[in-house]
């Protein structure tokens, strides 16, 4: 791999840019490989990545039934942070932000991680005692975290309305300064090309249409270029989770629902920092360039269209004019829709299942992006060691019958 | 947005006046105590999460306060029917054409 | 020199009526009629932008929505418009607009020294570099987002409002062209009830800047019978300036109307915009198309015009904007732009026609006029800073891929290209739609349809006026049919219109330069994001193969014009360079909205006030009138607690929870959920949705009831009481009420519809007033005369129907406090004067109004859990010590039972729910500390649990709290810490949570 | 936009009545009228409301509240009946809700159960709830901007519906020709009131 420094650029810009490397290689698929992962999204490039960097297993496949980072790693709005409430999540997510601390660098790829802070308002008495909880948690876990009342909010955040004139008032919020955003197609591109320099093979346009067993251990996928045979099997497909599922006859506790964003036009820098309100439904960052990026909620009901219900957004832009009154002007560019796996307890799963040889890593529900590398990373553990990763113990899907649930519904609220 | 008929108000409605509450033909167990706790979490969690044809339940909030079901496609989200409770749906999986 | 690009005749100005406006600081005149954009041209105004990337000069390309580069900060202030397309904008006397880029000045850009660097940034840059040290990205993003963004926000909230309109009709059409125009009418014609919404000021479409004859007319007197019919029938409604900006599920609509935009700044009156929410039976998209430009080398220099645009200001604005035009077209449509120039009495240069040939009846007419035309030739680049001075024109290959011939360059100051028509797929798209590649028409067509929608007209690759006219009639008459109007049947004869002839266009998207695409003058594709030619092949080079990685690697269409002009040519440069058909790459989808959406539009009345319904009780005024300060609880306001004058929150908390310990307060719990329940099985049903047993609950009886969701986790509680053997009613918490009743309708009608009751919220209908203290007794008894308040005869937890203060009342004996408690309903008619007569009794008990606040307080002295408070889904009765009001024999295994004997639930190292009392009784713990059993160990701690609820307790002189901890029981009396964010370090020890009290003695006296 | 603050007792006086000075839901609104009013607002105080349940199917239960209110119950979906003393309105399979303006709401209850037998439920709600009229010219105009539901072409006069009301639920009914019944929740009453006087004042607006 080529590395890309700022001289790389300039030499480049000699040449016309004429003599750049392809990012990665566009191979055949091979008849035999040790892991296929199942989704070229980012957690399963970023699983692929830590297979080959971490646990020295490079002959793997990413299997990909569009092109690489095409479902939710594109449509998110790229929210970082690890301020969960409970232990299990909190480690989780933590672990990811550390390797987001470092993964330019690590991918040599700029993917713009930006530490610009994130807020998480409250509205009532309940809202804060809440926030106090998950902020005082966060900190005896080593995760930054300060409850701040409403006028440190307004000096933090001078475009929110703190007056006493909304609706519900803001009345504080948790703060955790390392949270901020990213850049999610360079995700993406950055763990696609460190992996296939590693040795991975990206195969897009390749859909998993069954999953094939031998006496009962996974032996390899069908796919619509012919069988791919493979020891291992790791399905990483936020939106088609279930699917991949009753290719073996199993059913998982996931609902799949559509989760919509939107974008204003370009404008100048108004929001420094990532508000989120769980109690007005409303979420707001902006853009390097410019772009006010909101987050809506889920459409209540299952769907698998990349679009959502238009009285979502109606909704999500009156909490926005609301929160924030003076962006009422600004104009909506763009509204779409991804497919997210929701579970009852609104946390993960990654997990083996009951058939030898088939992983699941699913159930991100609206919070995935976040946890991109931590996720792959602790799934590339659980993938090459046969069993699960410390952090990644909690989240077995067993839990959904023992009970041991871990339920951030109440606590993190929503988690974009 | 989705226009759902109401079975009981016999006519088509805006998606606003209802809940959605998830998939139907979900009955509780007989006994409870007699299942495993495999069986009891399938029961509470494990769904079929259909893409194409799904059979659900909906909740005429700002309405006559029914519930009912509906034979949706989770793709494209045309409405096949919607049923009373304890009627069985006229389009089913078998009818399914990719 | 004022106007020098006017024609002193013509056009659909009135010259009568002379608008001042300003444009960078500079004041010109224009025409009512006048877009802003063709004012500026009017008036020579050549650049009016800065490109973002590169800092190029930009001047206006297009007329309508497409307008990459004309795009303008509009007013000042509270009401200023972030990047605003001068082509879209109606000119209005004194309008103030800026530039969104350029600085210092627009003239004298010092961006544009960074654009000169511009071969360092070629697309995704950025993912290559600025990677090290990582701390520096926030430097480095710091002035990347100062540079990227186009104009500003209001920086004051906004002055204006926004409404809703909720529309249904049998056919909704979306476009006023003559196709749309036509199927409108068709359709109305039927009876149908009719919406069309063009977003212009006008109807018209096409036929605004073309004529042609309809039988034997001039089309443009055809277009004002046929709008003037439309507006004259009741059935139709005809909204012009109104955008569609988004085609969803179920044909539903919404299409924005700018009702102000077009007189001033700020809306006079009412609204200035308004959201029509549209059902509609069968949707007729009849949206047109978007003319494609060429792109060539420096097409990007102010002058390169749509040949449509040049078209269009002549004829619709009496503009012609240069004086020497150079057309450069691979069709015939280019040729009119150089047939009114020249009608305009201003040169034409020449047109280069990609084209071998062509006998079309433009190429006749403008060969007729005596116009050069250069067949087989195409502009390949431009020269020019702020404007273009010359064009060099070179005979291109039959195939458009290469030079073959000598380049000749022409002075000229315009260049007009026309590269074909895109239909405008963009609605079709929301639906799910996946656009479909035409060759014959060279673009993309709606795909199939998904839901009841219709395309007809130049949507569909139809440019002939006969073919929309008449297949506006046939399609809007087949749409009203299958909306049940009419059989179908033409209920008009068609019109008489001559079909012109018309050469073959030439599918030509980037027109071949001499040196290759990377070296040759950027030439772009997306004007508004700075994508080149040679981006798209890079992206391709780099092994961005799929269409979607081309566009986010190069950030192709993410514009505010979503790539209205540059998308199609985009992908046929990348298909090219990929060494595929247009048809294999496919095309990216368009989102909602269509164009830009006003945020305020969207959301529409739900703002301030109205943002969410506020609830009141019937006792609210009291509450305002005594200085209550107010706590949301869902959407109800109760009150939290009543400062006296200078009072603070916790002063006024003591007092409050004092005076009711010693002797009387009284609470507005008119909130709380009340629903009733009536049927012989009523107790049963009871039996099942909670954990208690109902079987022998008594007439006359109260009990405490808590209910599960079927994972055995605390859901809600309250008190139930048996009113008659088959009528209870149910309380619950004030947040769940509309859950709970969901909740039990739910199970009633899926699950056991045997069960004969019936289930009513009665929360509304009922006032109700808790007086609680050791004189709750006496104040009760001065008002009630007709209940035997004896406390053998009315025992704690027992109700009975009488009245106070002369008001049918039905009074419960129970107790959220621990005192002597009465809760008296009665209808809330009578809320208020009940509630001020027991005011007005307890005044020789100095009865004290509590609020919330106290509550909260009164009842954790007493140890009684708030759902939602101290208990979060994840703990069962049992973890809560509440054992005791789970009926472990009832026939029925109730909701959430099964769910004990999980293993999780079983485990022995569950939360509990314990007491806490600091070791310094002074020291208040905050709600939401965390627990450790060791202060001293190493992050991460082992946390064992948190505080859900903690105050002072006035009466008993020390602080207490209530807490979830691990084997909470077991540990009492040992000390745990609670580490807090200050650095502070609480110590307290376990106890049991009732800490006042414990033997319940004094709600029983 | 002084209508728009909240909850003032400007005028006690009116929907306020008796010894016990009872107060309706909407007796706080003052109203400066329009000159051209074509919205017309009026709240009918204090009217008996009753939640009526029954199996349709039973004809025991039909003909016991036919005796009660001299007229046979509804009971297709959507529909109601009017006579000189009742409204009764079909609210959902085997529930109605019986309006009077004046006959006091127990005696109905008492009436009622003296007739019926076997399943059935009575609930007075009627201070729960209350009962507005709109009319006037732009009462279309208001009630779209008010109501997804197609009350131009789906709600004939008689019909009755319960559905959204920006962000309230009511229930609907067309009682003559441009005159609306909107019967609201009494806590949601003031957010409705407050709602109409701002979809209203594009038009003008007379409370009567």
């Amino acid at each position: 791999m080529s590395r890309y420094s700022v001289f790389s650029l300039f030499r480049h810009a000699l040449s016309h840019h004429e003599n750049w490397q392809k990012v990665w290689r566009n191979p055949t698929p091979k008849d035999v490989y040790d892991v296929v992962i199942v989704g070229g999204g980012g957690h399963g490039l970023a699983t692929a990545y830590y297979l080959a960097k971490e646990h020295g297993i490079t002959n793997v496949a990413v299997v990909e039934k569009g092109y690489l980072g095409g479902g939710n790693t594109a449509r998110n709005t790229t929210i970082l942070r690890s301020n969960y409430l409970w232990d299990e999540a909190a480690h989780l997510f933590e672990h990811s932000m550390k390797l987001w601390e470092g993964l330019s660098q690590d991918l040599n790829y700029n993917v713009m991680y930006s530490p610009r802070g994130v807020l998480n308002l409250g509205h009532n008495l309940q809202d804060m005692r809440d926030i106090e909880r998950r902020v005082n948690a966060n900190r005896l876990n080593g995760i930054d975290g300060e409850v701040l009342n409403a006028k440190q909010v307004q000096e933090i955040c001078p475009l929110l309305d703190c007056s006493e004139r909304a609706r519900y008032p803001v009345l504080g919020a948790s703060w955790q300064a390392r949270g901020g955003v990213a850049r999610h197609d360079a995700v993406a591109w950055g763990f696609a090309r460190a992996a296939d320099s590693l040795g991975v093979d990206l195969l897009q346009q390749t859909e998993v249409v069954g999953i094939r067993r031998h006496e009962g251990a996974v032996c390899g996928v069908e796919t619509n270029r012919g069988f791919i045979a493979a020891k291992k099997v790791a399905c990483v497909t936020a939106g088609s989770s279930s699917l991949l599922a009753k290719m073996v006859g199993m059913e998982l506790p996931i609902e799949s629902h559509p989760l919509q964003a939107c974008v204003s036009e370009p404008i100048k820098p108004i929001l420094d920092t990532v508000v989120m309100s769980n109690a007005v439904h409303g979420y707001m960052s902006q853009s390097d360039k410019g772009d006010l990026v909101i987050g809506a909620g889920i459409d209540s009901y299952t769907g698998y269209g990349q679009r959502g219900s238009f009285p979502v957004i109606e909704h999500t832009l009156a909490a926005i004019c609301e929160m924030f009154p003076d962006v009422r002007r600004v104009r909506m560019n763009r509204a779409w829709g991804g497919i997210v796996d929701t579970t009852p307890d609104a946390s993960p799963i990654i997990s083996k299942t009951h058939i030898p040889g088939l992983y699941f890593n699913c159930g991100w529900g609206t919070g995935g992006f976040k946890a991109t590398p931590g996720s792959g990373n602790v799934f590339a553990h659980t993938v090459a060691k046969d069993e699960p990763h410390p952090l990644a113990k909690p989240f077995s899907i067993d839990r959904f019958h023992s009970g041991h649930l871990i339920d951030e519904h109440g606590a993190a609220g929503v988690a974009h | 947005m989705l226009h759902l008929f109401c079975p009981y108000c016999q006519e088509l409605r805006e998606e606003n006046e209802f809940h959605y509450r998830g998939q139907a033909h979900i009955v509780r167990p007989k006994d409870p105590e007699s299942l495993s706790d495999k069986e009891w979490g399938d029961y509470l969690f494990f769904r079929n999460n259909s893409k194409g044809i799904h059979h659900e339940m909906w909740y005429h909030v700002s309405g006559c306060r029914r519930f009912f079901n509906v034979t949706r496609n989770t793709v494209t989200y045309e409405i096949y029917e919607t049923y009373k409770i304890g009627e069985t749906p006229a389009v089913t999986d078998k009818e399914e054409t990719e | 020199m004022s106007q020098q690009n006017r024609l002193a005749q013509g056009g659909r100005i009135d010259r009568n009526r002379v608008l001042n406006f300003s444009f960078a600081g500079q004041t010109y005149k224009g025409y009512e009629g006048d877009t802003l954009a063709s004012a500026l041209l009017a008036n020579g105004v050549d650049v009016v932008g800065r490109s973002f990337k590169y800092s190029r000069a930009r001047g206006i390309t297009g007329h309508g929505s497409e307008e990459p580069n004309g795009v303008v900060q509009l007013g000042t202030g509270d009401s200023t418009v972030p990047n605003v397309r001068a082509t879209q904008q109606e000119l209005y006397s004194g309008l103030v607009s800026n530039p969104v880029a350029g600085w210092p000045s627009l003239q004298f850009d010092l961006m544009s020294y960074l654009g000169k660097a511009g071969a360092m940034m070629p697309p995704g840059f950025y993912y290559k570099t600025f990677m090290y040290p990582q701390k520096l990205w926030m430097t480095y993003e710091h002035f990347i987002r100062k540079a990227a963004g186009l104009g500003k926000a209001p920086t004051a909230p906004d002055p204006d409002t926004y409404d809703k309109f909720n529309q249904h009709c049998d056919v909704m059409v979306v476009g006023g062209g003559p196709a749309g125009l036509s199927a409108a009418y068709a359709a109305a014609k039927t009876g149908a009830r009719v919406i069309i919404a063009d977003e212009q000021s006008e109807m018209g479409g096409h036929l605004l800047t073309f004529e042609q004859t309809i039988n034997g007319q001039s089309s443009s007197l055809w277009l004002a019978e046929m709008v003037a019919e439309l507006n004259a029938m009741s059935n139709v409604k005809v909204l012009p300036k109104t955008t569609v900006m988004g085609y969803f599920d179920h044909n539903f609509l919404v299409a924005i109307e700018r009702r102000t935009d077009h007189l001033g700044e700020r809306a006079v009156s009412g609204t200035r915009q308004r959201s029509h929410r549209i059902r509609a039976k069968q949707v007729i998209l009849a949206a047109g198309a978007q003319e494609r430009p060429l792109v060539f080398a420096n097409n990007d220099v102010p002058g390169v015009m749509l040949a449509s645009s040049v078209t269009t200001y002549i004829k619709r604005y009496a503009v012609v904007p240069g004086h020497n035009l150079i057309v450069s077209t691979a069709n015939d449509s280019g040729y009119l732009a150089a047939i009114e120039w020249s009608k305009a009495g201003r040169n034409v240069v020449g047109i280069a026609d990609s084209r071998p040939h062509s006998d079309g009846a433009l190429v006749a007419e403008a060969k007729a006029l005596g116009i050069d035309v250069w067949f087989g030739h195409g502009v390949m680049e431009v020269k020019g800073g702020r404007r273009v001075y010359s064009a060099s024109v070179a005979a291109i290959s039959a195939e458009g891929d290469r030079i073959i011939g000598d380049v000749k360059t022409y002075d000229c100051d315009t260049v007009a290209t026309s590269g074909g028509w895109s239909p405008v797929v963009h609605l079709s798209c929301h639906t799910g739609s996946r656009p479909v590649w035409r060759d014959d028409i060279i673009g993309f067509v709606p795909g199939k349809a998904l839901q009841a929608q219709h395309c007809v007209g130049s949507i569909m690759g139809d440019h002939q006026l006969a073919d929309c006219v008449h297949g506006g009639l046939e399609t809007g008459s087949k749409a009203a049919a299958q909306a049940g109007f009419g059989d179908g049947e033409l209920l008009m004869t068609k019109p008489d219109i001559e079909r012109l002839a018309e050469g073959k266009a030439q599918a030509l998207f980037l027109v071949p330069h001499k040196k290759n695409v990377s070296r040759a003058p950027k030439q772009f594709v997306d004007l508004q994001n700075d994508v080149t030619a040679a981006g798209i092949e890079l992206a391709t080079r780099e092994g961005f193969e799929s269409i979607e990685h081309v566009k986010r690697y190069t950030a192709m269409g993410f514009g505010t014009d979503q790539g209205k002009l540059g998308n199609v040519n985009g992908m046929a440069i990348a298909a090219r360079s990929l060494g595929k058909s247009i048809e294999e790459t496919g095309t990216t989808i368009f989102r909602p909205s269509y164009t830009p959406s006003t945020f305020g539009a969207l959301a529409g009345r739900d703002a301030d006030t109205l943002f969410d319904p506020e609830r009141y009780t019937a006792i609210h005024q009291w509450h305002i009138d005594n200085g209550a300060v107010f706590e949301d609880v869902g959407q109800w306001k109760r009150p939290w607690y009543y400062p006296q004058p200078g009072e603070s929150l916790s002063e006024a908390l003591n007092r409050e929870c004092l005076a009711t310990r010693n002797s009387v307060g009284i609470l507005d719990a008119s909130t709380l959920g009340k629903i009733d329940i009536q049927g012989k099985d009523a107790r049963e049903f009871l039996n099942r949705v909670y954990t208690n047993a109902w079987s022998k609950l008594a007439i006359g009886k109260c009990r405490y009831g808590l209910m599960l969701k079927e994972d055995g986790m605390i859901m809600d509680d309250g008190v139930t009481s048996c009113l008659a053997d088959d009528h209870f009613i149910v309380t619950t918490t004030t947040g769940g009420a509309a859950a709970v009743l969901e909740w039990l309708e739910l199970w009633h009608q899926t699950e056991w519809p045997e069960l004969e009751v019936y289930m009513s919220s009665v929360t509304d209908h009922w006032s109700t007033m808790t007086i609680s203290g050791p004189n709750a007794r006496k104040v009760l008894a001065k008002v009630c005369h007709d209940i035997d308040l004896d406390k053998e005869a009315f025992k704690f937890m027992e109700w009975r129907n009488g009245s106070v203060a002369g008001v049918t009342a039905r009074v419960f004996r129970i107790s959220f406090t621990g005192e002597l408690s009465y809760e008296i309903n009665v209808s809330a008619n009578d809320g208020l004067f009940v509630w001020e007569a027991l005011i007005e009794a307890g005044k020789e008990f100095s009865i004290t109004p509590y609020g919330t606040e106290a509550m909260h307080v009164l009842r954790a002295e007493k140890g009684f859990i708030i759902v939602g408070q101290d208990t979060d889904g994840s703990v069962t009765p049992y973890d809560m010590d509440m054992g005791w009001c789970v009926g472990k024999n009832k026939a029925f295994s109730f909701i959430g039972k099964r769910s004990f004997d999980r293993p999780d639930t079983q485990k022995a190292d569950r939360k509990q729910f314990v007491g806490l009392k600091t070791k310094n009784s002074d020291e208040v713990l905050p709600e939401g500390a965390q627990a450790v059993w060791d202060p001293k160990q190493a992050i991460p701690m082992t946390m064992v649990g948190h505080v859900t609820s903690s105050y002072y307790s006035a009466v008993l002189g020390r602080s207490i709290a209530l807490a979830v901890i691990k084997e909470g029981h077991k540990h009492k009396g040992e000390t745990l810490y609670f580490p807090l964010a200050d650095g502070r370090v609480i110590e307290a020890v376990i106890c049991d949570y009732v800490f006042y009290d414990p033997e319940g003695e004094r709600q029983n006296v | 936009m002084s209508d728009l603050t909240t909850f003032e007792f400007a005028a006690r006086a009116q929907n306020t009545q008796g010894a016990t000075r009872r107060e309706t839901p909407l007796h706080h609104v003052s109203h400066q009228n329009a000159e051209a009013a074509a919205v017309v607002f009026n709240e009918v105080p204090f009217c008996a409301q009753l939640t009526l349940r029954g199996s349709p199917e039973n004809p025991d239960f039909l003909a016991g509240v036919e005796k009660v209110l001299g007229f046979a119950l509804p009971v297709q979906p959507l529909t109601s009946h009017a006579s000189d003393s009742y409204y009764v309105f079909w609210i959902s399979p085997g529930e109605w809700l019986i309006l009077a303006e004046n006959i006091e709401p127990a005696v109905i209850e008492a009436s009622l159960r003296a007739e019926l037998t076997g399943h059935f439920a009575v609930v007075d709600v009627s201070a729960g709830q209350t009962l507005m009229t709109l009319s006037g010219e732009a009462v279309q105009q208001v009630l779209q901007k008010s109501c997804g539901y197609d009350v131009e072409a789906s709600l004939p006069v008689g019909k009755v519906v319960t559905t959204t009301f920006a962000k309230a639920t009511l229930v609907l009914h067309h009682q003559a020709e441009g005159k609306y019944f909107l019967i609201v929740r009494r806590s949601f009453a003031d957010y409705v009131w407050r709602w109409l006087v701002d979809a209203s004042a594009e038009y003008g607006l007379t409370v009567v």
